[in-house]
């Protein structure tokens, strides 16, 4: 088993889907020579040439639109949007044409394609280089959202996605990208969409995160075992839609109290609905009112350091809410 | 081509279409005309909920889908596309029964309005409602074609109001900059609605934008058939000659308000209403054909004749098919079978 | 008092803005000449002329962003997106742009704009002529969002948010429009934006609504008080974000029973986060479990009428919901 | 205009220009440049988080910008528009201190990156960084001006991989059909990031565009000032005659990687990179000048120490200044008061 990083996993998982199904080809803006601005594609361009790995026009509603009608013509494609901030000009297909075509056409066109983009902050990159918007696409019937926060769930659920017979959003958080290296299994390793992650065992609470939080979430409970005796179960939702209904229950029973964290801001943002799920169905087993640790009701990340240091969750600010939590 | 030219040769022949061809284009536009007719009657008799109408715009459709290879090239058409739909291969009964939004509705088994056109045993992209989306699919399936270096054509069509949505622009460059295999059609009625061609379209030239995505552009007139014939097979031969898209902008006349739900009388001019009669491209290509010797009463009594027994048949059959069940309503939001394929 | 419907309480609304401040003006695809696809905007053209009325081409995003220039410019435009489910083209200027325009300028450019969009179902306009999408923007820091349920309401919010000093997104359900005429206060009564309205006070559990669901919330609870004696407190949220938060504890504090309904999808919809606030703020106050009535996990409503019905939230479904949760 | 120009007439003159009018543009090009080249090396530094350079852009930017009436008109630009900026009225110091994200930065306050030039004070709309948004803005302060009757004229910048972006047509389109008083300027460099205009632009040719929104199109090279001001002085002439908007596409050079994150060297040939000094604006106009003589040795040299002496000035007083206080970091979200204004 190599030791890979986010990006490397993420790269390799498209190569090996591209080698396997000759179907499947990467599209977006500067994947081509350049290997991609973070350089997720690196080497596929020489490796598959310039129509598998099409360098596009600046134009994300053609990026999006385009991969659709390629799906419904029988490929495989994966779609990059440079960034997650620049979604925007194609949530129109997103949202109207690419959750909605098999559902419309009564099941008769489906479209098997991945939606690759770099999220979150804590990477200089202020208001359009740090957005968490993945709200918009996890309350959107008819996509399957996933955010990976090891290498090995990157590159699985990569793979997975590509396979999906149905649109895949698949949420990078670039901060994670070169964080840390970590085993990732050899070849043909696929993990399921749909099946959130224990990542360290619990019993006084459980936090409840994805993507980055997940490195955060592990680092505030080792601190508050140590520090507090306080054991955090941690789950990695991993696959935000569909959610682990039952991985998520199943914790709160053992646990009594649920602390729900991610980057983007707290009204409306996902920890919402995993909020409202649990308050719903785990009523029952509840200690404490289900908490919700998000990033702070601004319209995105302030760039100067001190403004970003502020914005972002940090293992300290995991550590806060949960001994506050356990101490209802 | 002019050298060709005699004065015996009658026109489709110099464009290659034989008698037959040309009988059976007019036939298809009477064919979704009646079709047509009888869906605003289904509407008014409170048996259908809403219909939007390809009325005048008949020819282009016909002449620009003809020379498509059903089962090879493929369609992304929008919501007046019914003589587009049947041209390639749709039968009256599936709009018939699309309309009626019954169950087994080959475009989405009752799910969408009327005026959705869509089949994927057609190679018909199914169509949403907000215009303009359909024109990416098409360049994606030319684009898949052209990474798979495969022999197809698509062909998409659009209002010239649906025109300036962004989408078409990308669309387009995208399809000038590679060169893909992909005809646009822009059914320029003049209307959005009710806002007039002179505040829609900047200097109201839809094809005028072809040479600013480094692509062919070609104006027609809507109704001549034989003229939008022309220009949407050389398009498909430009097309599968690696000679990259075309952008035909056919202008056609909308014979009704935009849709039920719609009285372009708040809007337009009754003169003007009242004028378009003339410029029907049934009565004009059957004018021709009549002209040609193509066409008598006799024939011309007995096609329309056909064609509403055509017509008829299958309202008949629609009507008898079964509602949807609300058992399967939560059905087909994802694939029911998680299928590597 | 005048009796109208909310169709013309906007429009009342509208004129009455734009003949009290001369920098109102209206833009949107056929409000000019034949006033609107629903006749909101009637009359007005030939009052206040073709550039105050102004029919713009078919291009949301250019409504929206043109919009967002001519506020930038010192005028009050009332933007109308045809449908809200025709919203997604503009969707990069309202959530790029127009939301985030005072945040990233430190404050010193601000948008005094709305957008009005006629949203929801029951009208056999199927996936795309039905949709309740508020929940994109209420998870969107930096708009206001109002769905009023009343002519004067309708009215009130109306001209609150032609004179707010930043942009407030309009939520007019259409199946309201010409539903019933109420009372409407004369002249210019502003109903303030980010204030709840007690619709029907009561005391056994407290329905959260807004829109069409404030007139099923009402029917409902006469049901549950006539067959039942169940007196459910109908609390009509009128503005979504900033959300009444007073309000709603309040309401959740007397009856400890909390039933939120909606014709949006469940998952992720607005409710998630008005359930997630009670949960996480009325906890102490809860004797059951934060419920949710919502719209089926499908992409759209279906359009024939057995699909549609079937998709419907209606009185029926409320006055189950609240049975059960009362029962809990 | 031919009538007038004489053997002994210069070019500047016959365009309407001073002699200190064509100097002080040499000069605002030199500035530009030099504070461009400072924030490069600041950022090397670390003392700035990222640059986005200007480079090769300064002629057409000041040039373009030169007609503009600072109060008056408006300007939507993009990120590589420093000479814009500094020509339509902000300092040196302006924009270091935003890429410097001191809490008194006229654009955001720190908020936002490098590049996001915007100035309230100015008239200058802040920028985001989706490519393109800032388009809309400028058609829509266009169309308040037009709704009013008031004479203000908008100038928007954008590359020519953001002029394939949906909105820039939508823009231009709601522009030509009511002949809005805006001044598109693409500034042509040849990339986007990596993605050369060939495989970006369908045909190669932005200015081609206009025709298909009824506007005027101009090409000009951004190495010729005096070609981009013409082009600017005729369009800002149009736009305030009620004649409609202009779409200028300029040639210029990207001299430096698309910005300090990026690493041209992967995508772009040396020799090709290499030759881009010949084609600087900022030698050719000193060239000009030279020929023309309006300049020599002596003034170039004083002309440069003056432009250095007021960027080491401006950068020691905008590194001086206060950061961001995190106390603020909550404001702003809304307005602070709910005035009825
Ligand atoms: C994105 C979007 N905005 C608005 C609408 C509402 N709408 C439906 S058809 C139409 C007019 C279309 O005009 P045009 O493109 O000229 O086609 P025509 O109907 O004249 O054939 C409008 C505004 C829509 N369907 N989608
Ligand atoms: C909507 C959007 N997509 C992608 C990006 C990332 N991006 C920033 S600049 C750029 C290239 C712009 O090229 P061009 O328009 O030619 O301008 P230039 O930088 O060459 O001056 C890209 C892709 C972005 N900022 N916005
Ligand atoms: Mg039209
Ligand atoms: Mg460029």
């Amino acid at each position: 088993m190599p030791e890979l990083n986010i990006l490397e996993a993420v790269r390799l998982g498209m190569d090996e889907e591209m080698e396997r199904d000759e179907r499947v080809m990467v599209l977006g803006e500067d994947v081509g020579k350049k290997g991609g601005v973070f350089g997720a594609t690196e080497g596929l361009f020489a490796k598959y040439g310039a129509k598998r790995v099409l360098d596009t026009p600046l134009t994300e509603a053609m990026i999006a639109g385009a991969a659709a009608g390629a799906a419904i013509y029988g490929l495989r494609p994966i779609a990059e949007m440079q960034f997650a901030d620049f979604v925007y000009p194609a949530f129109n297909q997103i949202v109207s044409e690419i959750s909605r075509m098999r559902y419309r056409s009564n099941g008769t066109f489906g479209l098997p394609m991945v939606i690759r983009m770099p999220y979150g902050g804590g990477v200089h990159g202020a208001l359009y280089h740090s957005q968490s918007n993945e709200a918009y696409f996890t309350s959107t019937v008819g996509l399957k959202v996933v955010a990976p926060g090891t290498p090995a769930d990157a590159k699985g659920l990569l793979k997975a996605a590509v396979r999906d017979p149905d649109p895949v959003m698949f949420f990078e958080h670039k901060k994670t990208y070169r964080l840390f290296k970590a085993e990732v299994p050899d070849g043909d390793t696929v993990v399921p969409i749909g099946k959130a992650d224990v990542a360290r065992p619990g019993t006084h609470l459980s936090i409840f995160c994805y993507g980055l939080m997940r490195t955060f979430a592990l680092e505030a409970a080792e601190t508050l075992a140590r520090e507090d005796g306080i054991e955090a179960e941690v789950v990695d939702l991993r696959s935000l839609r569909p959610l682990d209904t039952e991985a998520i229950l199943a914790s709160v029973e053992k646990t009594s109290r649920a602390l729900v964290v991610h980057e983007a801001n707290r009204f409306g943002g996902f920890g919402a609905e995993v909020a409202a799920l649990i308050a719903e169905e785990g009523f029952e087993h509840l200690d404490a009112p289900v908490t919700r640790l998000a990033g702070p009701e601004v319209p995105g990340v302030p760039f100067h350091h001190n403004l970003e240091d502020w914005f972002m969750i940090s293992p300290a600010k995991i550590v806060d809410a949960a001994r506050a939590l356990a101490a209802y | 081509m002019v050298a060709k030219e005699t004065a015996t040769t009658p026109p489709h022949v110099e464009l290659g279409l034989t008698d037959d061809d040309v009988r059976a284009m007019y036939r298809q536009m009477l064919l979704a005309r009646a079709v047509d007719e009888r869906m605003w009657l289904m509407q008014r008799a409170g048996k259908i909920a809403f219909i939007i109408s390809g009325q005048g715009h008949e020819g282009a459709q016909v002449a620009t889908a003809w020379p498509l290879r059903p089962g090879q090239d493929w369609m992304a058409p929008y919501y007046r596309s019914i003589a587009s739909a049947i041209t390639f291969g749709m039968s009256a009964e599936d709009i018939v029964t699309a309309h009626l939004a019954k169950g087994d509705d080959v475009s989405s088994g009752g799910r969408q309005m009327p005026g959705h056109y869509g089949g994927a045993p057609y190679n018909i992209v199914s169509l949403s409602s907000p215009v303009g989306t359909q024109v990416l699919h098409a360049v994606g399936i030319a684009m898949g074609a052209w990474v798979r270096g495969e022999d197809v054509v698509t062909l998409t069509s659009f209002g010239e109001g649906t025109a300036n949505q962004g989408e078409i622009h990308e669309a387009m460059n995208f399809a000038g900059v590679h060169r893909l295999p992909v005809v646009f059609v822009c059914e320029n009625n003049g209307y959005a609605i009710s806002v007039p061609l002179d505040q829609q379209v900047g200097g109201g030239n839809v094809a005028a934008r072809a040479a600013g995505y480094g692509m062919t552009g070609v104006t027609v007139d809507g109704g001549d058939v034989l003229a939008c014939y022309r220009a949407a097979r050389d398009a498909h031969a430009r097309a599968r000659a690696g000679d990259g898209p075309t952008l035909i902008e056919a202008h056609v006349v909308r014979m009704t308000s935009h849709s039920s739900d719609d009285d372009q009388r708040r809007y337009r001019d009754p003169a003007e209403v009242e004028a378009l009669k003339e410029r029907d491209p049934i009565s004009i290509f059957g004018d021709q054909l009549r002209g040609w010797g193509l066409l008598d009463e006799e024939v011309d009594t007995q096609l329309r004749a056909d064609v509403k027994a055509e017509v008829n048949d299958a309202s008949k059959r629609a009507e008898a098919r079964p509602d949807p069940d609300v058992a399967t309503a939560l059905r087909h939001v994802y694939a029911e079978e998680q299928h590597d394929a």
